[in-house]
């Protein structure tokens, strides 16, 4: 177990659900609200120093025909991967942050994970991105609204159970 | 008495008209309109076919320099065609007004920008008698309408209605309005060298070899030609300070919203005025229309008989077809010269990105203002003391009617007598006659430089 | 021919005379007229222009290209320029209240009264019919300089010249009211130049470089500043796992 | 001129003239592609700016989760459509990395060529298009008729000359054709007299210098803040190349070769010396101007000619290697090879900067989420703080300088 998992539990204690290090890219799960501290640590601490967020990607663990959902050995869940790296000491980090699909359970209230644009402005439009596409909100966002799709645009286009609108504005979906 | 076909009046071509081809002894109000027309197109043909070579020119050129062909195929050899077919396809194409567009200004936008550079070319003389009117302050008549092209781009700007033309109205306005300052400085370097502003008695005293142009008659008129050049380009919005129509900034600037006919106006008249802006530096610095080496001079001398070349000005004691020929040797000078002055603008075109609004204004107000004033201080003095110049030619004593000769030389004529109230001459029957012998001292002065000035020229 | 003969007495003197008269009459009426603030502009070039036209047909073409430079060219480039600036929305509306309209007929009216009444009333011009002939052929020769008025300007007592010599040269001409003009307009300028520049904050586009430093100090005292290392050393995974536990024991950012 | 510094984002005028919102696009003349800049300007100052994406988004990632890798290589070079070869690589490092597929070493020199390649093409329509944006139309043509060459190699080698899908994982669909090498070379020796031409054409021009000196300039703290990567990030000072610092996969592939950061060093203020004097006595390099400023647009432009140097000596030491190495090209994998069940990223440098694929597998062929993290929709980003209290003819100088190309960022 690397020394900077034992930092970041001694830290944060049961934030730090799950360290994976025997995969191709290792990462940390955190849960949402202790989230935007561990960012602030590890983009902050100078040994550490991940000052380059890379890339933000909301996955959606979902399957929509039921043979395969039974085999499935996860249950649906949204996981946001954050890939970090720094700059200064030329090492890279993945944090994810697992949510269930909908707010408690009711169908179209959206997952809220904190907003990590005050530490890196790049979050600020991959935040956007994730949102758009995949239906993630981020609490105290700067300007959260859709940024590829049209701002009229209904559901989210990158979920597994979404269905193409019929029409468009008068153009024909399907 | 010049014997020269088509002399300075028009009112001779019409009594040749009227004469000929009415058989009306003096010419009515009919034969003055006709006259009018003619002349009116012939300038205007200038124009015309001016664009229509300035297009392909600058197709071809811009061609070169990128190192690619430019139009080969329309119209045979070298794609000489190529301007007409567009222009075809101007007129063919639809010319519509946008929706909230200012519909009367919109329309009458293109056609104020082409008649003040079309007006332009009135005083400009293309040779000793060719010229559309012989206005004697000429200089001061071309720049003043130059200024009016500026109000045709504005009411585009503003009667199209889109914010980006509107930009680009604004731009051309800033810009032009202060490029005729450093312009208006540098024109009156070569007029107080001169001492006249007419355009026609600037041209006559740059005869003879080249080092007799203006341009050579001290460092200061030198200097004062490239700043004359640089602002000209500017005032003509052209090149490096072409932001009126910026593409990559206002999409099309000011003529974003037209199309067809209206838009080649204002290309006809960007390419109208580029051209009168060049004739008018050839003019003004580049000795007009004597070549460099003086073969109109050489020509006269051949043909002068002896006996009469005492009396007046080399041209006068020559058959009238020479001076026709040597006229038209003129026009081909000037018009050569103008053209290189386009190409020079075409050429630098191509070459530079554009300038910001900022670097624009800086330059007019840092740069070419306080340059033209230092240059103008300079030839002053260059003049007033006499100081060693290139130019063989002693143009202070043939000042046109400078104040000691006007003191000496108006002693006994009543001529330029300003208490006579202004219509006194006209009642004065003799002046009718348009070319009689009692021309006024002006025609003298005139003919007297040449005669001074050819026995000077060899 | 007969049509020639029969309409024999047109004197375009006089025709565009009236024409450019006509032009700059209506105009000045429609610039009082419309509502539209830039068609008012394009009214005033219009009878601007048009008496500028006058001045060229009566042959002081100086004075005719100079009113062409000043007003049209400069007064109302300026006005549009304003005009372009600040206006709220596209065309504002400007309709004068009706009691203005009375006062201006009034005030208007009277002038024009004294006008006609000083025009009829000198003799000379009363039988104008006398010099129409003379007006007809175009007096094309270029006896019209802009000589005297130089030398009027610069002192020379054009209207007195064969009087003796002490009268002409560079006596009380016009000297000195030109030299007045002049200097009062350059202090106008100045003036001018001094009010109009733009009293922005010190941090709107000044110089470029200076406000570029400004940027950077402003952004750089928010992160202390990191001397980076062009150090050729490959990106590992921060978490050694056992994986490439062995090759990059080296360079682990341990503490 | 007091130089206190309030806040620089409030600018107060004396006389209040009408703000206006003007649409810079989505077509307009200046904009790479169908990019959407609303500005906030008072007169000729703009005092906001806001991009609008999502033009050309064609959900390519949706895409992505219903097709096998090797189907979704097309999709990949139409994403940065100018540097085709650099997305094809990308794509097929994050498959072989999460196959752990190990390529032949011909294959890997194979690589360098054409991305290299790839990036000098990329450069020289950056530089045109930039000559475009300050209003100059030459360059561009000079700078087309050496890509053009560039592409009839590429067409020779993959058969198109945009779409290539030429990279896939596993190696390439084919071998360079007999005669390709030599052809490569030809063209590279008659390509580097060109460079001086387009320095005196851009780089020397002192229009172009006062047009782009000192504008826009971005600290090394906001490049990195905004994500900024690549000849943008590199602009700003921050040493920082991914063919250096990037992961173990795609850094072997760059063994073995000379060649450098191009950064400005910041004792020396000099960038590292691209060996020009081996190209030609006469042909040195333009020093910088007085005016520029570390982060400008100038620095990132000449960023961008200095690494079109780099590529030209990097490739004639990859068709070396190339030639001399053992083994085949790298068969492509098979169209519907099974993924281990796991998840990749990998980042590459391409020619505008750092972009990044995601893969994410549940075990059978078909990948569970594709993500392409492109450098472009980061480097855009800082507009709007680069643009703040600028002139509006330098709204395109900026954008034009962090080199957007729109199929990469909408994706």
């Amino acid at each position: 177990m690397s020394d900077l998992v034992s930092q970041l539990k001694e830290r944060f204690g049961d934030g730090i659900v799950d360290v994976n290090a025997e995969t191709i890219d290792d990462w940390i799960e955190v849960t949402p609200d202790v989230l935007l501290d561990v960012c602030e640590f590890l983009a902050g601490d100078s040994a550490i120093k991940l000052d380059m967020l890379n890339c933000i990607t909301a996955v959606d663990y979902l399957h929509t025909d039921p043979k395969k959902a039974a085999k499935a050995d996860f249950d649906p869940h949204m996981q946001v991967v954050y890939h970090l790296s720094s700059i200064e000491h030329k090492h890279t980090l993945v944090l994810k942050v697992k949510v269930d699909r909908w707010k408690n359970g009711e169908e179209g209230s959206l997952p809220e994970v904190p907003s990590v644009a005050g530490i890196w402005r790049t979050a600020d439009w991959h935040e956007r991105e994730v949102y758009d596409l995949s239906g993630v909100l981020f609490t105290d966002h700067p300007n959260m609204k859709r940024i590829l799709c049209p701002d009229d645009w209904v559901g989210y286009p990158l979920r597994k159970d979404y269905e193409m609108p019929l029409e468009y504005h008068g153009i024909r979906g399907r | 008495m010049r014997g020269s076909l088509v002399s300075t009046g028009a009112s001779t071509v019409t009594e040749f008209i009227s004469q000929n081809i009415f058989g009306l002894d003096d010419p009515n109000w009919f034969m003055y309109l006709l006259c009018g027309v003619i002349a009116a197109v012939l300038v205007l043909h200038v124009i015309a076919v001016g664009a229509l070579f300035f297009i392909w020119a600058e197709r071809k050129i811009a061609g070169r320099i990128q190192d690619r062909l430019g139009p080969t195929r329309v119209g045979g050899k070298f794609g000489w065609l190529q301007t007409l077919a567009d222009g075809v396809k101007l007129i063919a194409k639809e010319d519509f007004v946008p929706r909230d567009a200012d519909a009367p200004l919109f329309k009458i936008a293109p056609y104020i920008a082409f008649a003040a550079s079309f007006a332009a070319f009135l005083a400009l003389p293309f040779a000793d008698g060719a010229v559309a009117h012989q206005v004697n302050t000429a200089v001061f008549f071309v720049l003043a309408v130059l200024g009016l092209e500026v109000f045709g781009v504005i009411l585009a700007g503003y009667a199209s209605g889109s914010k980006w033309s509107l930009f680009g109205a604004m731009r051309e306005a800033a810009q032009v309005v202060s490029y005729e300052v450093p312009l208006g400085m540098c024109v009156v370097i070569p007029v107080f060298v001169a001492g006249t502003m007419n355009l026609t008695t600037i041209g006559e005293m740059q005869a003879g070899w080249f080092n007799n142009w203006l341009v050579f008659h001290d460092p200061f008129t030198f200097i004062a030609a490239i700043v004359y050049f640089t602002c000209a380009t500017a005032s003509v919005n052209r090149a490096p300070f072409d932001l009126a129509e910026a593409e990559s900034e206002l999409v099309a600037g000011f003529h974003t919203e037209y199309s067809g006919l209206r838009w080649s106006f204002f290309f006809m008249a960007e390419y109208g005025s580029m051209f009168l802006v060049s004739a008018l530096a050839s003019i003004l610095f580049f000795g007009g229309w004597h070549p460099p080496i003086p073969i109109d001079i050489w020509i006269l001398e051949a043909f002068a008989d002896p006996d009469l070349v005492a009396a007046g000005p080399l041209k006068d004691a020559v058959p009238s077809l020479v001076t026709f020929l040597v006229m038209l040797i003129g026009i081909a000078t000037l018009v050569a010269k103008s053209v290189i002055g386009v190409v020079v603008m075409m050429w630098v075109r191509w070459t530079f990105p554009r300038l910001r609004i900022d670097q624009v204004m800086a330059t007019c107000l840092k740069y070419c203002v306080p340059i033209a004033a230092v240059c103008f201080v300079g030839s002053m003095t260059w003049e007033t003391l006499d100081l060693p110049s290139m130019n063989t030619i002693n143009r202070y004593e043939v000042h046109e009617d400078w104040s000691e000769d006007l003191a000496v030389s108006t002693a006994g004529q009543d001529e330029v007598d300003p208490d006579l109230p202004e219509d006194k001459n006209y009642d004065d029957e003799s002046s009718d006659v348009m070319d009689g012998e009692e021309a006024p001292i002006e025609e003298d002065s005139v003919a007297v430089q040449n005669g001074l000035l050819l026995q000077e020229g060899e | 021919m007969g049509i020639l003969a029969a309409v024999n007495s047109v004197y375009w003197h006089e025709f565009f005379f009236m024409l450019f008269a006509g032009i700059s009459v209506v105009f000045a009426v429609c610039v009082l007229l419309t509502q539209n603030i830039v068609r008012m502009a394009f009214y005033l070039v219009l009878s601007l222009g048009s008496t500028a036209g006058l001045f060229f047909l009566a042959g002081a073409e100086f004075v005719g290209a100079m009113q062409l430079m000043i007003y049209v060219g400069g007064t109302l480039v300026l006005l549009i320029f304003g005009v372009m600036l600040t206006a709220q929305q596209r065309y504002i509306k400007m309709n004068t209240h009706p009691t203005d309209w009375v006062l201006a007929t009034i005030v208007g009216g009277s002038l024009l009264v004294l006008l006609i009444g000083a025009a009829t009333g000198v003799d000379s011009w009363k039988d104008a019919s006398a010099s129409t002939k003379a007006l007809t052929t175009l007096d094309a020769d270029d006896a019209r300089t802009a000589t005297p008025l130089g030398l009027a300007l610069t002192g020379v007592r054009v209207d007195k010249l064969d009087s003796d010599s002490a009268l002409t040269n560079g006596q009380s001409g016009y000297l000195l009211p030109f030299i007045i003009v002049s200097v009062h307009l350059l202090v106008v300028l100045i003036g001018a130049a001094y009010m109009a520049r733009t009293k922005r904050s010190a941090t709107a586009p000044v110089g470029r470089a200076e406000r570029a430093r400004l940027n950077i100090m402003q952004m750089e005292h928010e992160t202390d500043d990191v001397v980076y290392s062009a150090s050729k050393q490959s990106s590992s995974s921060l978490l050694n796992s056992d994986q490439n536990q062995a090759e990059e024991s080296t360079d682990e950012a341990e503490e | 001129m007091s130089t206190k510094v309030d806040d620089p984002r409030v600018i107060e005028f004396d006389v209040r003239t009408d703000e206006m919102l003007i649409n810079m696009g989505p077509q307009h003349p200046s904009t790479h592609g169908v990019l959407r800049l609303i500005l906030r300007t008072d007169g000729e100052i703009v005092s906001e700016v806001e991009p609008h994406l999502g033009y050309l988004h064609r959900c390519a990632e949706k895409i992505g989760e219903n097709l096998t890798p090797r189907q979704w290589v097309p999709y990949t070079d139409r994403m940065d459509y100018l540097a085709g070869m650099n997305m094809n690589l990308g794509w097929a490092l994050v498959v072989e990395k999460l196959l752990e597929h190990d390529l032949p070493e011909k294959a890997r020199h194979l690589r360098v060529v054409i991305s290299e390649m790839g990036r000098i093409a990329s450069h020289l329509v950056g530089m045109g298009a930039y000559g475009l944006d300050l209003g100059t139309f030459s360059p561009f043509l000079y700078a087309f008729r050496e890509r053009e060459k560039i592409l009839d190699l590429f067409e020779k080698a993959c058969g198109a000359r945009l779409t290539y899908s030429y990279l896939t994982p596993g190696g390439a669909t084919g071998d360079l054709p007999p005669g390709w090498v030599d052809e490569c070379r030809d063209f590279l020796a008659q390509f580097k007299p060109c460079i001086p031409e387009f320095h005196e054409l851009l780089t020397n021009n002192q229009i172009f210098i006062s047009r782009t000196a000192g504008i826009g300039v971005m600290s090394a703290a906001t490049a990195i803040n905004y994500g900024c990567t690549g000849p943008v990030l590199r602009g700003s000072g921050v040493p920082y190349d991914l063919r250096f610092n990037g992961e173990e996969r795609y850094t072997e592939m760059y063994e073995g070769y000379q060649f450098d950061v191009i950064v400005q060093d910041p004792e020396t203020g000099k960038y590292p010396d691209p060996h020009l004097k081996e190209f030609g006595d006469d042909l040195d390099y333009p020093e910088i101007p007085k005016e520029a400023i570390l982060g400008d647009c100038w620095h990132r432009f000449y960023v961008r000619m200095l690494e079109v140097v780099q590529a030209i000596r990097l490739v004639e030491q990859a068709l070396d290697k190339y030639e001399s190495a053992s083994g085949d090209w790298g068969q492509p994998i098979k169209l519907t090879q099974k993924l281990p069940k796991g998840e990749a990223y990998l980042e590459t440098e391409a020619p505008r900067g750092q972009m990044g694929f995601y893969l994410v597998s549940t075990g059978d062929s078909i990948p569970w989420r594709v993500r392409a993290r492109s450098s472009c929709f980061c480097n855009l980003s800082v507009t709007s703080e680069l643009c703040r209290g600028t002139l509006l003819a330098d709204v395109p100088a900026i954008v034009g300088s962090l080199d957007v190309v729109m199929g990469e960022i909408d994706r």
